[in-house]
């Protein structure tokens, strides 16, 4: 398991192929890789947004997520998992999350990619403040819910 | 006993500095740890609560030297 | 939609960039992509694979293709997808497909992303013939289902 | 009438040969089709059947000209 919090802009495909190649001896065993990559948008709750500030809780936000990543390593048949995460400031365009999950069969990957993705949403200390193209800022207040009701 | 109390995010802005430490002689629950940092009565429901960096309760026993952090629902990925 | 049958190798993380390069109208929008990449395993059914050969039915695959992808444009909100599929020979370790979907929430991302994977399995004519190291050849029998029982 | 017969993956190989052109007077079902294109009498339940590249059932009417598809579980992706 690889985890990485970033101040800078990451390239996701370059930290996929990064961790790919440190882990080399699982190459002829995966069958499956879910990707997921969660990017800033120039709109939410209807209002422009020009940039964005993550927030987080040095220590506690690196534990939280290694707890999740463990809690899927636990729970599905995994081969290996890379998280990374921004903080600091955010443009619209950028990748804010990338999960990548490497398994033998797909079911795993997709189960254990998704589970990591909510469970990161509901309990990995990061706090998004929005600055509106109106001049306001903002705290977002919910992460809302990933699967249909 | 000495208590590092944190907030962060928006409850950091609201309550205007990002903690205290609490020094003192009897043993508090969060709730009270809440009320003598913050000198409000309740702490809000929606409030999430970490003692040395992993969740609890609003009832949890805090011991000295623990780092008690408060902050809003968290809006990461 | 891009849906794409290769008979030579192809790289994923460059067949997503050039998407995204070409769907450049959706770059603020994009707040959740989600990738599947199904990739050769050097093992099977408890033997050693050392090649494979996909069989597939001109015509037929692509316009399955397009109504799978159809059907998830239709049942939730996508703003895009690419499916990549190779054809022909291919060695342990090869890219044999990837399903992108981009989309404003999460949800709608990771749950057409696998009802693409799922009904691909499903329903378009492909079929696997392994090479295995014993020297003998056997035809892939059935897919797996990807959800858990 | 005229119907273009494939078979694809391992009823290729089984059958020995990549499919058949029909021809006759009469209607045919999918079943039919079968049986006179490969001499067998039974349409195993596993095979699937494409008319004109699209899935039907073993009860479906063919008609002049259509391209029927004979093949086994599909394996991709």
């Amino acid at each position: 398991m690889i985890i990485k919090l970033s101040a800078e802009a990451f390239e996701p495909f370059e930290e996929v192929k990064r961790f790919q190649k440190q882990q080399a001896e699982f190459a002829g065993a995966v069958g499956a890789t879910s990707i997921f990559i969660g990017t800033m948008r120039d709109f939410n709750d209807g209002d422009s947004v020009v940039s964005m500030s993550l927030e987080y809780y040095p220590g506690m936000t690196e534990r939280q997520l290694e707890m999740i990543v463990t809690e899927a390593l636990e729970r599905w048949v995994v081969l290996n998992v890379l998280v990374v995460h921004r903080v600091g400031d955010i443009s619209p365009g950028d990748p804010i999350v990338l999960v990548v999950v490497e398994t033998s069969h797909r079911g795993d990957a997709f189960d254990a990619c998704r589970f990591i993705m909510e469970a990161l949403k509901s309990k990995a200390p990061f706090w998004k403040k929005e600055q509106l193209a109106s001049q306001q800022s903002r705290w977002v207040e919910n992460n809302s819910k990933g699967y249909a009701p | 006993m000495s208590i590092k109390v944190r907030y962060f995010a928006s409850l950091k802005e609201s309550l205007g500095c990002d903690g205290v430490e609490l020094s003192g002689a009897e043993s508090l629950t969060v709730q009270q740890v809440w009320s003598q940092a913050t000198g409000q009565i309740t702490l809000p429901d929606n409030i999430l609560v970490a003692v040395n960096m992993a969740y609890v309760d609003q009832t949890a026993e805090i011991t000295d030297g623990d780092e008690v952090a408060f902050f809003p629902p968290v809006t990461g990925g």
